[in-house]
C-alpha cells in the first residue's frame, strides 16, 4: 500500500509540475513579444498540458474509485499540490519565462530520459512520448537564453536579473521528497540527485554561449513545493485555475 | 504596355476566374482595398484571441484548456497567414500592427464584446467562427492568390473550431438548470452581435460594390447574413435553445428565414470605438508591442551580430 | 410578492456597489503612493464594506429563510451581481482610483441623502448612517482630483485618461433598472435619474478648479452591470472573493 | 557645559527613569542605536501589511474581510507613529525610507515567510503579533520618551490583534476536519520563525548590551523568547492543537518550558536575505513608492501653487 502511495504522490508531483508551468506560460497566449513566440510559447504550454494529463490519468488509475484527471487538478488544496516552487512563480518579462522554461526544460529532458526507462511502466510509456517533446523546449529556450544574454545591454541586463529571481528555486529540484526516496529505494526511479551534475552542465554551456554567469554563491534555496509548501503564488493560481469546478462540482462540461 | 491595356490583362483575368498573383498587375485601388481588407482580417484574428484567451486559466476541464489553447493558438496562426498575405501587396507586418493601434486600421467589432462566462467559449465558435465561416468560404474563390490560398488553409480550421463550439454548448444544454440557463444566456448576448459582423446593408456598405466586381467579394453582406440565419436558425433547434428574436421565423415563400431589426445604433457605436471593450482590447495589444519591443531589439541585435561573425569568418578563410 | 423581489433586487444592487468598490479599493492596501493615502484609502474600503453588510444583511431578512450576509455575496454567481460597471473596473493608476472613487462618492452622496427620505425604514437608516461617510470620501475624492488635476503636466494628463477611461461607465449609474423603476413606482425610491443634473453640477464644479475639461461628446454609455451583464473583470474579482467559501461551503470563520 | 558634563546629565536621567525627549542631549551612538532601532521597527509595521494584504481579496466571511482590512490599516497607522518618532532624532521619512529599499536597514525576517492558507491570518495575530508585543510590552518602558509613547498606543492595538488572531483560529479549531489541519499546519509553519523575532541568542546579539545599559531594551532576548514560550506553551491547549516542537516541555525546576533547538542556519539565512519572500517584500514596496513618485510631485506642485496664490494674494491684499 505504501508502495502505491509515494507512486501515486510521485505521478502527482510530476503532473503539478507540468500542469502548474502550463497555466503561467499559456498567460501569454494573445500578449506575447512577437507572433511567432506567442506561438511558441503557447505550443510549449499545450505540451505541457498534455504531459500533466497524461499524469493524472495514471494517479487516478493508481488512486482507483471516482478518481478523475479533473478531479486531481481541480479538487485538490494549495498544501496538496506538489509542484515545484519554481513553476508556480510569476511569469514576470520575456527574460523570466525564457529562463524558467529553460532552466525546467533542461531538468525535465534528464529527468524523462531517465524515466523513460521506469520499471513502471506507465511512467516510462508517457515519459518517452514527453521527452519528445521537451527536446524541443530545451532547444526552442536555450536559443532565447542565448539570444537575450547575448543580445543588447538591456536583454542582457533582464537575463541577469532573472538569473536572480529565480536561481534560488533550483535547488528543489534536486532534492528528493521522501516519496521520491521511497520509490527509489522501491527500483522505481534512479533518482534526481543524480540528474544535478549534467543539468548544471546544460545550464553552464548555454550560459557561456550566452554570456551569462552562473551565480557564484549558489545560497540559500528555496524548498517546500514538493510537499506542498507554496509561496504566496500558487493559492492564486488555484483560485483561477479551479474557479469553475469549485462553483459547480460534478458537472460535465 | 500603356496603363489601360496592363487593366485591361488584369481584368480579364477576373473575368476568367484566374487569380491574380503578388508580381501580376494590379490597379492601385485594387491593391489598397485588398490590403485594408486583408489586414483588417488579420487583425481580428489577433484581436480575436483575447475574449477566448480570457477563459484560458478558468476552462472547466483539462480537455477543455487544451481545445481552447490549441483554439486561440490557431488564430494566431491565422494572423501569421495573413500578415503574410497583406506583405505580398507590399505592406509590411510593422506598418500593419502599427495601423492597428493607431485605430487606423479596424477589427472586427465582435470582439469589443466581453466574454463574461464559460459558455461564451461555445456561442463565439458556434456563432462567431460560424459567420466567419461563411464569409470565409466565399473567400477561398477571392480573385487574389494568396488571400485565396489563405483562406483555404483557415477555412479547414475554422470549421474545426465552429464544431467545438457546438459542442461546448451542446454538452452544456444537456447538464444541469444552470448548464442551461448559462448556454441559453450566451447565445442570448452573442446572437445580435453576430448577426452584425456581416456588415452593414448593401445599400450603406461603401466598400461592397467595387469588391464585388473585382471579386474580392462574391456575395453581398445581406446575402451573407441571411445564408447564417437559415442554418442557425436550424441548428439552435439541437440545442433546444432559442434565439433572443420574436421576429424570427421561416417564411415560406421566400425559402429563408425571416429576422427582426438589428440595433444598427449599437453596431456604428461599436465601430466608431464605443464598444464595451475596445479600448481594453487596443490597450491589450499595445501593452504586448509596446513590452515585447526590447525583445524584438535584442532578437534583431543577436542576429546581427551572428551575421557579422560569419562574414569576418568567411573573410578570414 | 413581486414589491419585495424588485426591493430585494434593489438592496442587492447597492450592496453589490459597495462591496466591489470596497474591493478594488482594498488593492491598494499596502501599496499605496504614500503612506497616509494608503490608509485613507484603505479607510473608504472599510466604509463601502461597511455599507455593503448593511445592505446584505437587510436583504437577507427580506429574502428570508437561510439567506445572510456572506450567503448573499459568496454565493451569487456573476450575473446575479448587480454592481454598476464603474465599481468592478481596475484599479488603474491612482488617476484612476481617485477619478472613480469622485464620481461615485458623488453619486453616493446624492443617491443616500435622497434614500435616507425613504419610506422604506431599514433603508433610510442605513442610508443616513452612510451619507455621512460618504461626505468625507466626497471631500477627499474631490480634493484629490483637484491636487492632480492642477498639480504636475504628468498628473493633469493622468487625470485626462482616467476621465476617457471611466467615463463611459458614468451614464449607467443614472439608468434605472427595471427593479428601481418599479420601487419607484411604489413610492420606496425618488428615481436615480433626477441626481443626474446635481450630480453633473458636482463634477463640473471640481473638475473646473481642477483645470480640467468634461468630455464634449458624452458618446455612447457601457450599461448592463445593474441587470448583471458585467465587463470580463467581474469574473475575476468574484473568483478571488468568493474562492474561500465556494471551496469549503458551509464552514463557520 | 562639556560633554561629560552632559553625559552624565543624560546618564542621570536614565538612572532615575527620566524620559529623555528630542531636544535633550544625547550621545551619538545612543541616537543612532535608536534611529536603527525605531526604524527597523516602522519598516516591520509596514512590510508587514504585505503578508496580510495578501488575504484580504479572499477573506472567508465579510467580518473578517473588515476585521483584517482594518488590522493592517493599523500597521500602516503604526508605521505612521515610529517614522515620526524617528523624525524626531533628526532623521527624515524618505531616507528612512530609501535605507529599506536599498537593504540598508532590516525589518523583522517574520514577514519573509508566505502567507499560504487563511489560518496564516489567525496564526500571525497570534504568535507573530504575540511575539511583538511580548517585546513592545518592554518597550512602553523604554529610555526615550516618544519611542516609548508610540508604543503604548500600538500595544494597546496589538494586543486587540492578537485576541482577534487567536479568535480566527479558535473557530478554525472547532471547524470541520480541514478547518482543524489548516489551523494546525499553520501553527506549524509559524511557530519557528515567531521564536526567531525575538533575536540571536544573548551571547551572540551584537547591540543588546549597549541597548540594556541605555535602558533602550530591558529584557534579553532570551529572556523574552522565554516569556513568550511560556505564555504561548499555555494557550494552545486551549485550541486542542499542539506546537511543533517535541522538546517542549515544562521544567518544574525552572517554571518555565524547556524547548528545542532553533534553526540558527535559517535565521541568518533570512536575515541575510534568503527567506521565501525576502525579495517579493521589497520589490513590492519599492513598486508602490516608485509608481506613487507622480503622486508625490503633483501633490507638492499643487501645495506650492497654492502657497503661491496665497502669498500674492496677501501682498496684493
Amino acid at each position: 500500500m505504501l508502495h502505491t502511495d509515494s507512486l501515486i504522490h510521485y505521478t502527482l508531483h510530476l503532473a503539478d509540475n507540468a500542469l502548474i508551468l502550463s497555466q503561467r506560460n499559456s498567460e501569454w497566449c494573445g500578449h506575447g513579444p512577437v507572433l511567432e513566440q506567442d506561438i511558441a510559447i503557447t505550443n510549449i504550454s499545450l505540451d505541457l498540458l498534455g504531459q500533466a494529463r497524461n499524469f493524472y490519468q495514471y494517479a487516478a488509475i493508481l488512486i482507483g474509485g471516482t478518481a478523475s484527471e479533473d478531479k486531481l487538478a481541480y479538487h485538490r488544496n494549495e498544501n496538496e499540490f506538489k509542484n515545484c516552487l519554481l513553476a508556480e512563480q510569476p511569469k514576470g518579462d520575456w527574460a523570466v519565462t525564457i529562463l524558467r522554461q529553460f532552466i525546467f526544460s533542461a531538468y525535465q529532458y534528464l529527468l524523462y530520459r531517465q524515466l523513460a526507462k521506469s520499471t513502471d511502466h506507465q511512467l516510462a510509456a508517457i515519459a518517452s512520448k514527453a521527452v519528445k517533446e521537451v527536446t524541443y523546449h530545451l532547444r526552442w529556450s536555450s536559443e532565447w537564453v542565448i539570444r537575450l544574454g547575448d543580445g543588447t545591454a538591456e536583454s542582457h541586463a533582464r537575463m541577469v536579473n532573472a538569473i536572480q529571481d529565480l536561481w534560488m528555486f533550483t535547488g528543489e529540484l534536486f532534492l528528493p521528497a521522501p516519496y521520491e526516496t521511497e520509490i527509489q529505494n522501491q527500483g522505481i526511479i534512479t533518482g534526481v540527485e543524480k540528474l544535478q551534475q549534467e543539468w548544471i552542465t546544460t545550464i553552464e554551456n548555454t550560459f557561456s554561449e550566452a554570456t551569462l554567469a552562473l551565480p557564484t554563491d549558489t545560497g540559500w534555496m528555496q524548498t517546500g513545493g514538493k510537499t506542498g509548501r507554496h509561496t504566496e503564488y500558487l493559492g492564486r493560481i488555484l483560485a483561477e485555475l479551479q474557479y469553475m469546478q469549485r462553483i459547480y462540482p460534478n458537472c460535465e462540461w | 504596355m500603356q496603363i489601360h491595356d496592363l487593366e485591361k490583362v488584369f481584368l480579364d483575368k477576373i473575368e476568367e476566374e484566374i487569380k491574380i498573383e503578388p508580381r501580376d498587375w494590379m490597379p492601385d485601388a485594387y491593391r489598397k482595398n485588398l490590403v485594408r481588407q486583408i489586414s483588417q482580417h488579420a487583425h481580428s484574428e489577433i484581436v480575436g484571441m483575447l475574449p477566448e484567451g480570457n477563459w484560458i486559466s478558468r476552462a472547466p476541464s483539462l480537455k477543455r484548456k487544451a481545445i481552447l489553447i490549441a483554439k486561440v493558438q490557431d488564430e494566431a496562426g491565422h494572423g501569421l497567414y495573413l500578415y503574410s498575405a497583406a506583405e505580398t501587396l507590399g505592406t509590411s507586418r510593422e506598418e500593419t500592427i502599427n495601423d492597428l493601434h493607431s485605430g487606423k486600421a479596424k477589427y472586427s467589432s465582435i470582439f469589443n464584446y466581453p466574454t463574461t462566462s464559460w459558455a461564451d467559449m461555445g456561442a463565439i465558435g458556434w456563432l462567431v467562427d460560424g459567420a466567419a465561416i461563411i464569409n470565409q468560404v466565399m473567400l477561398c474563390r477571392t480573385s487574389y492568390g494568396p488571400y485565396a490560398r489563405a483562406m483555404v488553409r483557415i477555412c479547414r480550421e475554422e470549421s474545426f473550431h465552429q464544431r467545438q463550439g457546438f459542442e461546448i454548448l451542446l454538452v452544456l444544454s444537456r447538464g444541469t438548470a444552470e448548464q442551461k440557463a448559462m448556454c441559453q444566456d450566451a447565445i442570448n448576448r452573442w446572437w445580435w452581435p453576430s448577426l452584425m459582423m456581416f456588415g452593414p446593408r448593401d445599400g450603406e456598405s461603401t466598400h461592397s460594390d467595387q469588391s464585388m466586381k473585382w471579386k474580392i467579394k462574391r456575395m453581398s453582406n445581406d446575402e451573407l447574413r441571411q445564408k447564417f440565419i437559415d442554418m442557425i436558425a436550424e441548428q439552435v433547434k439541437v440545442l433546444g435553445m432559442t434565439l433572443p428574436d420574436p421576429d424570427l421565423k421561416w417564411n415560406e415563400s421566400r425559402q429563408h428565414y425571416d429576422f427582426g431589426e438589428i440595433d444598427w445604433n449599437e453596431f456604428w457605436n461599436v465601430v466608431k470605438g464605443n464598444g464595451p471593450c475596445n479600448k481594453q482590447r487596443i490597450e491589450a495589444r499595445k501593452n504586448a508591442w509596446d513590452e515585447g519591443a526590447w525583445v524584438r531589439e535584442a532578437a534583431a541585435a543577436y542576429a546581427n551580430k551572428k551575421k557579422l561573425k560569419t562574414n569576418n569568418g568567411l573573410e578570414a578563410a
